[in-house]
């Protein structure tokens, strides 16, 4: 017995390999998604409505980001801009069972699964019209009634709480999954471990996916993770994984379809790592220039844009002309701009309200079965 | 009324509240096939079988994320930490995500969760094993927490928890499972979380404490009484959030000298807050300060001899006691 | 002397004692590269290098345990957590692991370690990154905290933690870190832990703060004088384990009323212990209770309508004042 | 692009597959490992050494065994019987630059990297001669002077100390590595994972230890992990991993050594599996029969006890007759039973030391730097 070491060389991948963003810049034609059933099944109105999603995500971050530079909004700002593909197509596969949590780069999940711009908008304006009343802010959006159990600011924080999602479904015996986002940087908190051992432990449909931006803050993969692709680490537990560009919708769809039903089916977990780049600073205060290359941002914006690359395959399909795409672009505009306009016409919360939201008791007093005291400073 | 252990109270709480509600679940370490490591889930498994309870790998993390996650969609899990201690694995789950989603969400979330295990020192087994973290939950709002100190209260109290519909952390002390006591039978056996509980009346000194102290009280007053003709007043804080601050002022009100023991360290212990309020609100009625005994202020030791010593013992509390008459 | 920001004055103790002391190290997420995500590294991977400017992966728990490792073996790291919030990911390896290791040996291993960054609220960045705990520390024995609140303080605390030869958290504040204030060059400019600052003198009321708290209570304090002729003392408590207790007692024994101002959160905040203290040491020289304005007690809220309240700010600080008097 | 999923099947290994260990009686017999060069260069005092060791631990632990049952020790007793040659095979592959970090089942650590019965029975006891002066008991043991960093009874807890220990090394640049041990069940803790990023991200030399004995407490290995074998976790992290039988002496020091001097040679971090089974129960107040037959208990004793191997490996080269074991055995007994007198003549500590120890500030009074109060509750 001998030849006591592996040498862990990553494994023949039938998927497509993960590589930096900008060592690849012809990945975009190296395939074609859109043949494949799930998307074939996509009528033109629903095309459409995929891509005006994704133009909305990013108009609403582009106002956002003025309101930000304007003083309105303050603490972090974590824009989506340039990952839009990822949250739109995984959850356009998503049926009524299934659930969504996210990091604290949420607001182009809130908006996929259907939250308003008004609602979303006021709460980073801090407004009490906000969809958490102004109390969470940016990093925490939540729409329980969409699916959507937020928004989460402490990194990794949220991938037992996808875990727990999934085994409650399993546990009432619902067909559901759900679908649990984290960062490139994500990966290296202890609990995505220990998660990832339950899942497959106890066979929970939950689906994680790494969004890999190629950052975590300031710095790259490589100078963060040891050993690619980032998604690999789910092998030692059996699970299921696979890596994706997440710059084509179409892939998209077609790769988070088939976890779901993974997870439906056989109460699979898996971990998909989706290839992606963010635009802006990771959050707004932060200067790009330090990490990464004006170039290297250019490059991925001209060849990857996943609206540009999804505006031109809807305009080849015949679906979407230059003049409708316009318009829905304006269209998407005009509603962020009301959006914000709605937060600035908002009243912040009362300083009375400070207290409420904290336990369910106190805010339901004709429930009330505790007794004593329960706050020891209070705004009343 | 039967008598019972503390222990078995609480495997009662567990087993009736399980029947009740099937959105209520036991998960842990050890919880399933070993019965728990002090036995409190015995029989349970058998009961209810493997998918009420649930067997976890040593992930607290995880498990306690997955329960909070769980309590989100409207499940009722119990968590038990095989030991209070390992909280400290989980802490941001606990005491971020079950704290404060809530309020993050506006109130569009509840977090029904339990988390329970024994929280104690007094055992031999060292600085790691031994934290009682009551303080840190009680500083943290959007838990609760209650420190149930006999059977009864075990039983009464964990229904209570787990019928309620924010976050309580339940701390149960390791010394206590084999704490016998009268135990009502009635299936809706609750007792309110925030109500303390006089222990016995008096009229000279009030000794206020919570968890396995009000035993050490209790004997420190029954000395007072029998070698020095004191009378002394054992108030029982049961809970500390929500805390119930009338039954506080009442007795130091009545006796107008106090006395707090706990087994927390001291700096922040759960009694620093009691002592504060006390002199905040019944300032007038105080004959001398308030004063403490907590666990001596190092990391909890291991030798029996000095552990012994370490945690509130009956010598300690009463020699305290006399400074204050 | 010069006038540098406090940003830059936690810069210079670092740059300082890396040059001075072979085994100290910085390391933590983006304090290389990126130069520290409040830029308090700037320049320092320039003049050190990589071997002694370390950025790490976000694993808390991991580097800091390997701090924790390094510093038995002999070495004196400085570990930054982007928030002290983050410290929840990481408790074990900082409030076991660190504070309880040289005592489990008997004495045998020693763990020069500093873990430092910003713990406070009032930057609209909600409850999950805006926690305070210097309780916690505090209440746990084996370690070191303290609260540096102007820049000099924020020089001279930190070199004197990098020298200290137990682990000491150091809490700084993102709203400080521009400040300006004068701070001495010499290259032993040390401010010995445990020693209070007396900010202003009074006589009227002792107002005893840490942190940024303490300018607030400084501007309370100009308010009295101005507007009400009442003279306070003010105290900056700035280093919370140890504790200058005769500063506190003497304060408090020229005054005759106190009020205890802080960031934390009310139950078992730092204050309660201070409450705790004053009644106990100097009962006979209150006037009044002590009082306390903390942070109203819910989640840190997100909204700054709600946050600028929230945390201690100039009018209900000068309204809980007013009752002293 | 299709087959999105891999199957995570396990790789063929070229090392000793890890199997249950009632799965496979004759596993002691599919190989010899003594004719290695790590264990050619063995004289026969050495190895009758090491075989005296494994001995030594053995009985020391029975002794402690019934000091616990007569009351002399409380709390937690976690012995070590059954899984002696992996602790004293691993220390005996070590340099002085190199180091051993464990959890709290220490005993078997302690006493093979030098630690004498007298202060380890004493630590037991709670008595001031112990090596923690009884302030850390069972679960924490140190000696830092023979490079041994403890003892650590939170699960996974000692996983970053390691590395830390490994770092300092690196740093220093001692040619020195660390040996991190750790149970089976600890490899559900996230800290471990975080680790092994680190140790490959930064080439740190560590060598992680997984003790898998099959049990988790109560919970066997199939029941609280993912995945086989545990030591493949290491890969996706590009660590090298491997798996051997932990009851026999030469295999665990070949495989240790190997993973040395990589460590040494070219700072790389390994993850080793090694194979063994405790005899007693969890800690000594765990009563076995709940989840494993005794049946299983008695096969492995049977078939695999190290010592017992060991012996008559020894025999069968010439080195030990049965004489010269059983002398060796009394010895061990007579040495255990003269650390329980030493132990119970030992003083406890008295009350005013329980001060001591805390801060380094407060027991060097004459060097002191800070002033103020350190301690808010005081036995002085
Ligand atoms: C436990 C924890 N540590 C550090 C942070 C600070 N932080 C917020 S986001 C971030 C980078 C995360 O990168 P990644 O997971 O790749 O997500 P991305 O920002 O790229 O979407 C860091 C370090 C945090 N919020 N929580
Ligand atoms: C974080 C934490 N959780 C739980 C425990 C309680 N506990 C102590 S040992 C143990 C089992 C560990 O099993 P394994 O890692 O396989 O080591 P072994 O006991 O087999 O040597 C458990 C659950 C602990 N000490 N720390
Ligand atoms: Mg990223
Ligand atoms: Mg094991």
């Amino acid at each position: 017995m001998e030849g006591i070491y592996h040498d862990a060389d990553l494994k023949d991948s039938p998927v497509s390999e993960k590589k930096t963003v900008v060592d690849s810049p012809d990945i975009a034609q190296t395939s074609d998604f859109s043949n494949l059933p799930i998307n074939l099944q996509l009528d033109s109105e629903e095309k459409i409505r995929l891509y005006s999603q994704m133009v909305r995500i990013r108009r609403f971050e582009e106002r956002s980001l003025r309101a930000y530079q304007q003083g309105h909004i303050g603490g972090f700002l974590h824009l989506y801009i340039g990952q839009e593909a990822v949250a739109v197509g995984s959850v356009s596969v998503m049926s009524e069972d299934d659930h969504v949590i996210t990091a604290y780069r949420d607001h182009g999940h809130a908006l996929a699964v259907g939250m308003d711009m008004d609602e979303c908008m006021a709460e980073l304006f801090g407004k009490r019209t906000g969809c958490s009343k102004g109390k969470g802010g940016s990093m925490h959006f939540f729409a329980p009634d969409k699916n959507f159990w937020g928004g989460h600011g402490i990194v990794g924080g949220q991938t037992p709480l996808g875990l727990g999602i999934a085994y409650a479904l399993k546990h009432r015996k619902k067909k559901g999954a759900c679908m649990c986002f984290m960062g490139d940087g994500a990966t290296n908190q202890g609990p995505f471990y220990e998660s990832l051992n339950l899942a497959s432990l106890w066979g929970l449909p939950v689906v994680y996916i790494i969004e890999n931006n190629g950052y975590s803050m300031g710095t790259a993969e490589s100078r963060h993770s040891a050993g690619e692709p980032l998604a690999r680490r789910g092998e030692a537990f059996d699970i299921n994984w696979s890596v994706h560009q997440g710059h084509d919708l179409y892939e998209v769809r077609d790769a988070i379809n088939n976890a779901l039903v993974l997870a439906k089916e056989s109460s699979s977990p898996s971990v998909l790592e989706i290839v992606t780049y963010r635009y802006r600073g990771h959050s707004v205060a932060d200067p790009d220039q330090t990490y990464r290359s004006k170039e290297e941002i250019e490059e991925y914006k001209q060849n990857k844009d996943p609206i540009n690359l999804f505006r031109d395959k809807l305009i080849s399909e015949g679906v979407l002309s230059d003049e409708k795409a316009n318009l829905l672009d304006q269209a998407a505009k005009d509603e962020a701009e009301a959006s914000a306009e709605f937060a600035i016409a908002s009243p912040f919360p009362e300083v009375s309200e400070l207290m409420d939201d904290v336990y369910w008791e106190t805010d339901n007093p004709d429930q009330k079965v505790s007794s004593g005291e329960m706050f020891f400073e209070s705004s009343r | 009324m039967p008598e019972i252990t503390y222990r078995e109270a609480l495997n009662q709480a567990l087993s009736e509240e399980i029947s009740r509600d099937p959105n209520v679940v036991l998960m842990g370490e050890e919880v399933a096939q070993f019965k728990g490591s002090y036995k409190v889930s015995e029989g349970l498994l058998e009961k209810f079988g493997p998918d009420k309870i649930i067997d976890t790998p040593i992930s607290e993390a995880a498990f306690s994320g997955l329960a909070v996650g769980a309590a989100m969609m409207g499940m009722r899990p119990v968590v038990e930490f095989m030991f209070w201690s390992f909280c400290y694995v989980a802490f941001d789950q606990i005491f971020n995500n079950a704290a404060s989603i809530r309020y993050m969400s506006g109130g569009l979330i509840n977090v029904p969760i339990v988390f329970r295990g024994p929280a104690n020192g007094g055992t031999n087994v060292g600085a790691t094993h031994s934290h009682t973290p009551e303080n840190f939950a009680a500083n943290t709002p959007g838990l609760k927490v209650i420190c149930p100190s006999t059977p009864a209260d075990a039983k009464g109290m964990m229904k209570a928890a787990i019928r309620d519909n924010d976050p309580v952390c339940v701390m149960e002390n390791t010394i206590l499972y084999n704490l016998k006591g009268e135990v009502p039978e009635e299936e809706d056996f609750i007792i309110p979380l925030g109500k303390a509980r006089t222990v016995c009346q008096g009229n000279d000194l009030s000794i206020i404490a919570h968890g396995r102290s009000v035993m050490v009280a209790l004997q420190v007053a029954e000395t007072l009484q029998e070698k020095h003709g004191v009378s002394v007043e054992v108030l029982d804080l049961r809970s500390i959030r929500p805390l119930d601050l009338d039954a506080i002022l009442d007795t130091v009100r009545k006796t107008n000298r106090v006395l707090l023991v706990e087994e927390n360290k001291p700096f922040c212990g759960v009694d620093s807050q009691i002592a504060y309020l006390i002199q905040e609100h019944a300032f007038d009625h105080l004959d001398a300060p308030v004063k403490r005994v907590s666990a001596i202020d190092v990391p909890q030791a291991y030798s029996k001899a000095l552990e012994n010593f370490q945690i509130p013992n009956h010598d300690r509390v009463l020699a305290k006691a006399m400074e204050l008459l």
